[in-house]
């Protein structure tokens, strides 16, 4: 069996050397069809939040301060608000203040091909969709949430970077972007058996469905292995699904609203189907945004299922006595995914682990639901040509870590993780995280 | 009602009368020219104007017109040169009040014209008076 | 013995001296705001000149312009003004009537072509000519033929000057003023309901010494009467200025003499000389009393909302645009909603994006 | 008609007539637009909408301290402004009696002359807001009309004002119907631009701090 390094198959098929083109385009629609459907992508969005949200800003330009984009290039055009002109021009002819007068006068103030082409770059590969920018907004816009807005109308018109949309795709013929069901099956069989560890797939009623990232399928093994040796170890009854193992959510990132409601319901249709009540994620970031926060876009009603992501279930489990850990000691600094802590509310249990470990927690200047973002989050690890402003902005990150002087750096999410792994790579940086639920079952006591 | 102005206003205000009234006094006495200030025009309290009034005092002239429109009370203050007039109409009502910087204020003098009907008058009176005498020789 | 020529000769004759006429001429420049120096050149300008000829009309009025001129209360220096003309012309002060009358005016224009003054008092009515007529004539027909050759006509009171109280919503006379009736002749408004006497006969006094219209505002009145506004000139000024104001008629702050402005004093916005020359030869005036301005020396004052409404208060009540306004948005809201509702729902049934996978995924 | 009177009667009804009209329909079209979906569950123990709603509106008083530093200037001067424009529309005895006048309602006001001086202040802090839109890139590239024209229509009424009270540039009357005539343009102004943001403050905040609060993050 082939275990890929590179998490997201299939590896670039342009070199890097290539220039990289400004924009993308995906199918053969006319520019008009573009821009039609990219501005009718933006209104199926326009509800009460976003058009509060798009009627409120004061153009104070404060968001510029919190974005790791301008904050490491001093290029305003990073300015997160900015990054949904298109969208803004879409709402303004729509259901602005002067909507009426404008479709009155038959003025057409859509935004323009050439726009959406150039915008591709700031909705896509400049944005992590990290909510920074949201923390800082004196009216409170949450900006992260409208450039995923925005991404939808992008998808719609066939704009997004080309790596994202195949990988998109990749997960829309197969159910994931890792692969098959018989793929995954062959995968996590390997893998349990190299790790030792019994892997219960296709149980047909468990309480806990297990599911997986693509990132651990390939290179994290060791967590994909872990996860299994705490459940087995709490004796839990839980089973992963061939049909539904894949967590992480490449709809929500690249702003297809249909793969993305595909992947949710799979997951939660699955446990409803084997009887399970919790939905436990891996160490995955945006997995926990699309699966805890969207699931409920795709329901007319509560299902009886919960979804939590595995910082939380660790949390619950070591706080209610069930995992007992041996102390650490060290010092570590810990790397807040911005999906899990600042968009996700998770800001003290991957605190109140560390501190079950023995770890003395140095943190780092900016942290906690303040953290800067790793740099891949929102698609952009994903997304090969964003990989120079990714690296300016992991940058900024390596300084606040090293800063810390921790002897150890750890996080809890896997995307972030190989971010930080790529930034190694690309540097020389010889300091890449751990995880956190590693760490927590290899300390766990008998 | 109480609106007494505070004493630096007071204070302040009356050194600038006093002031302008010095350089036209110079002026006065090296060119000759004469000026007037209009007081009524000047926002006085009568607090105020009892403090210039006592600054200027009063001199060695008085004078009073008295005649069938009114009346003028004239008066040279300490400083020679520096004349106070107030004007009154026929029922005593003040009308305004002046300060003159003048050897004599204008309104002191006699008139050309009215010197003219008096002395046309009084030649007038002096023949009646002479035929009135031959007539009794 | 022959008929005094000049107006120097004249007042000679009756015994008063030049004195008298320079005493006159210091007050009339002080009150007019002219430099000191010009008062020796009033008082000559006067008695030199002949008895100008005065006509007074009197239109849709209520005398009080002519009692506020005349005073009947008693005679002062302002008496001195009918020395220096001759009214040839009024309808309640002079002795003719009828025919005579009317004829001693046409005499008056006669003699004194382009060198008399005229005085109007009253709006005139142009709704019907028969309003107000005089020996069968309408007032504007009067006035037109009058003004023709006069040298200058001054305009007394508000009714001349706007239109006046007659004037008023919904004006039933069509009144308007004098200023809409004659055209080639200058024109003299020296408002107010009634005016300040001093105003009109300073002005007079300024025309027969100096021969010439003095400096007007725009809106054609005297600067030296109408170039400040009651507020500017006002004793109780400096309590505006601390923010100390009475908030009734009889409270402790009326009782102080603060500021009127919330009582709705309009002497922010009135041009007058009420607070310096006062009224009553300067007993009092409205202000002192403890009233506030009306703002009777301006247009259109008793159409301007309350008397009692403070002036940053608007003329109308604004509480029912904000209720009606805000019922009628919140209806088009709702309906503005529901048709965005609708579009969006158009909009993404017609939404149908080609799938871009299909037709350029080659991997 | 002279132009205070027309200023001080169909001016200011017609603005307030659209004020009212433009608010209430912006506002309202924002309440009655439905939310696309329904909420996921909240986190456990996460308090209630409506104390997450109040608690954002105020919390975004204050930027939080990991900000302070890159944005005090700015918020510095930009409450210098707010408050300067409070003070001189709520607690200037003219404009509480102009309030009164069609509300009933009063309250104490500030010395006039200490009103003067916040008016100018905040004539100057407007100035340097302006300043940092025209030279700030990060500001230049988010600045549209809406900005200008709306700065304009604020500082208006402002220095207007000021010259009402000291009497500068024309009579008294003209500059007063000025100001109310530039209180009318703002007012009418108001709904459909950024100042709108008056009222708008408060969903936005609202909304945000309902979302990241139900999931048990801060705001």
């Amino acid at each position: 069996m082939e275990i890929h390094t590179d998490h997201h198959a299939p590896p670039p098929l342009t070199p890097k050397t290539d220039p990289v083109p400004p924009y993308d385009k995906q199918g053969d629609m006319t520019d008009e069809e573009r821009v039609d459907a990219a501005f009718k992508g933006f209104v199926k969005d326009f509800g009460q939040d976003v058009a509060i949200h798009m009627e409120a800003c004061i153009h104070c330009g404060a968001c510029a301060h919190a974005c790791h984009f301008y904050q490491t290039t001093e290029d305003p055009q990073y300015t997160p608000i900015r990054k949904l002109e298109p969208f803004r021009k879409a709402y303004q002819r729509e259901v602005g203040p002067f909507a009426p007068l404008m479709r009155m006068l038959g003025i057409d103030s859509r935004p323009s091909v050439e726009e959406l082409q150039e915008w591709q770059h700031l909705i896509y590969d400049s944005c992590t969709l990290c909510g920074r920018c949201t923390t800082i907004c004196p009216m409170g816009i949450d900006i992260a949430d409208l450039v995923k807005s925005a991404r939808h109308g992008m998808y719609d018109a066939g704009l997004v970077p080309d790596r994202l949309s195949k990988i998109t795709r990749n997960a829309e013929a197969k159910g994931s972007q890792f692969g098959t069901p018989e793929e995954f099956i062959e995968t996590a069989n390997a893998i349990a058996a190299a790790f030792n560890v019994d892997i219960p797939i296709n149980k047909e009623k468990a309480d806990i469905l297990l599911t997986t990232a693509p990132g651990e399928l390939e290179g994290h093994h060791k967590a994909f292995a872990d996860a299994g040796k705490i459940l087995n170890k709490l004796g839990y009854n839980w089973t992963m699904s061939s049909e539904a193992f894949e967590a992480t959510n490449f709809g929500y990132l690249s702003g297809n609203r249909e793969l993305q409601k595909r992947l949710t319901t799979a997951l939660i249709d699955k446990a409803v189907e084997i009887g399970a009540h919790t939905v436990l994620l891996p160490e995955c970031g945006h997995a926990y945004g699309a699966a805890r926060w969207e699931w409920n876009l795709w329901y007319e009603k509560d299902v009886p299922v919960k979804v939590l992501h595995m910082t939380e279930f660790l949390d619950q489990e070591v706080g209610a006595g069930r995992i007992k850990l041996k102390p650490v000691g060290n010092t570590a600094t810990f790397h807040d995914p911005c999906q899990i802590v600042r968009r996700g509310g998770l800001t003290q249990a991957p605190r109140r682990l560390l501190k079950a470990l023995g770890i003395d927690l140095i943190e780092m200047k900016d942290h906690g639901d303040f953290g800067y973002c790793c740099g891949g989050g929102g698609g952009a690890l994903a997304n090969v040509r964003a990989a120079p402003l990714r690296h300016k902005v992991f940058d900024l990150k390596r300084k606040q870590i090293e800063d810390t002087g921790a002897e150890r750096f750890i996080t809890s999410c896997g995307q972030c993780r190989i971010t930080f792994e790529r930034g190694c790579q690309e540097t020389g940086w010889d300091h890449p995280p751990e995880s956190l639920m590693e760490l927590v079952a290899d300390n766990m006591i008998d | 009602m109480s609106l007494a102005p505070d004493k630096e206003t007071t204070d302040g205000f009356i050194q600038a009368i006093l002031a302008e009234l010095a350089t036209r006094l110079a002026e006065l006495a090296s060119t000759g020219i004469e000026a007037q200030i209009d007081l009524r025009s000047l926002p006085m309290d009568p607090p105020k104007r009892a403090a210039l009034d006592a600054k200027l005092g009063k001199g060695d002239v008085t004078a009073t017109i008295a005649d069938r429109a009114g009346r003028t009370e004239v008066f040279e203050t300490r400083y020679a040169g520096v004349w106070r007039l107030a004007h009154y109409d026929m029922h005593d009502t003040l009308l305004m009040e002046e300060i003159a910087i003048a050897p004599v204020p204008d309104i002191l003098r006699a008139d050309p014209t009215d010197m003219a009907e008096a002395a046309a008058r009084l030649g007038a009176e002096l023949a009646l008076d002479t035929k009135k005498g031959h007539a009794n020789d | 013995m022959t008929e005094p020529q000049t107006v120097g000769e004249m007042l000679a004759r009756k015994g008063i001296s030049r004195r008298a006429l320079l005493r006159y001429a210091a007050w009339v420049t002080s009150i007019m705001a002219l430099p000191s120096s010009m008062t020796r050149a009033m008082a000559q300008g006067i008695a030199d000149t002949k008895r100008m000829s005065v006509i007074w009309l009197s239109c849709q009025e209520c005398t009080a312009c002519t009692e506020s001129l005349t005073r009947s209360y008693s005679p002062t220096i302002d008496d001195l003004i009918f020395d220096f003309i001759s009214l040839d012309y009024h309808e309640a002060l002079q002795a003719a009537a009828g025919h005579q009358a009317e004829e001693a005016r046409l005499k008056a224009m006669e003699d004194n072509k382009d060198n008399y003054v005229v005085i109007v008092d009253g709006s005139i009515p142009l709704g019907n000519m028969g309003y107000s007529t005089v020996a069968g004539h309408a007032n504007a027909d009067v006035l037109r033929e009058t003004a023709e050759h006069a040298l200058a006509v001054v305009a007394v009171g508000s009714c001349a000057t706007w239109g006046g109280l007659p004037k008023a919503d919904p004006n039933p006379t069509g009144a308007v003023s004098v200023s809409q009736i004659v055209r080639n002749t200058p024109i003299i408004n020296i408002s107010g309901c009634p005016p300040i006497p001093e105003a009109m006969t300073g002005t007079l006094a300024h025309v027969l010494a100096f021969g010439q219209i003095p400096e007007l505002d725009h809106l054609g009145r005297p600067r030296a009467f109408f170039g400040n506004s009651i507020h500017d000139r006002c004793y109780r000024r400096p309590f505006y200025d601390k923010g100390l104001f009475a908030k009734s008629f009889d409270d402790e702050g009326a009782r102080k003499g603060w500021c009127l402005y919330e009582l709705g004093c309009k002497g922010p916005v009135t041009y007058n000389a009420c607070a310096t020359l006062k009224w009553n030869g300067g007993a009092s005036w409205p202000v002192q009393t403890g009233h506030g301005c009306l703002g009777c020396s301006e247009p259109d004052f008793w159409d301007r909302g309350s008397f009692y409404k403070p002036l940053p208060a608007s003329t109308e009540p604004l509480a029912t645009p904000l209720a009606a306004g805000a019922v009628a948005g919140v209806a088009a809201g709702a309906l503005a909603s529901r048709a965005a509702k609708t579009r969006r729902e158009i909009l993404g049934a017609m939404s149908k994006p080609k799938d871009a996978a299909d037709t350029t995924d080659k991997t | 008609m002279e132009l205070l009177d027309f200023a001080r009667g169909p001016a200011l009804t017609i603005a307030f007539a659209i004020f009212a009209i433009g608010v209430a329909w912006r506002l309202s079209s924002l309440l009655f637009t439905p939310r696309p979906h329904r909420r996921a569950e909240a986190r456990e123990g996460t308090p209630s909408d409506a104390k997450a709603f109040v608690r954002g509106v105020f919390s975004r008083f204050i930027p939080h301290k990991t900000y302070r530093d890159v944005v005090f200037a700015n918020h510095l001067n930009a409450y210098v402004f707010h408050i300067g424009l409070f003070i001189v529309v709520f607690l200037y005895r003219p404009h509480i009696l102009f309030i009164e006048g069609f509300t009933g309602l009063s309250w104490p006001a500030l010395p006039n002359t200490l009103v003067y001086g916040v008016g100018l202040v905040t004539v100057v802090s407007l100035g340097v807001a302006l300043a940092r839109r025209m030279t700030n890139p990060v500001q230049k590239i988010l600045t549209t009309f809406d900005d200008y024209f709306s700065w304009a229509l604020t500082v208006l009424p402002v220095l207007t004002g000021l010259l009402v009270v000291n009497g500068i540039g024309a009579r008294y009357e003209t500059l007063l119907a000025l100001h109310i005539l530039s209180v009318c343009a703002l007012l009418i102004w108001l709904p459909f631009g950024k100042l709108m943001h008056t009222f708008l403050f408060v969903l936005s905040r609202g909304v945000t701090s309902v979302r990241l609060s139900r999931r048990g993050a801060t705001f």
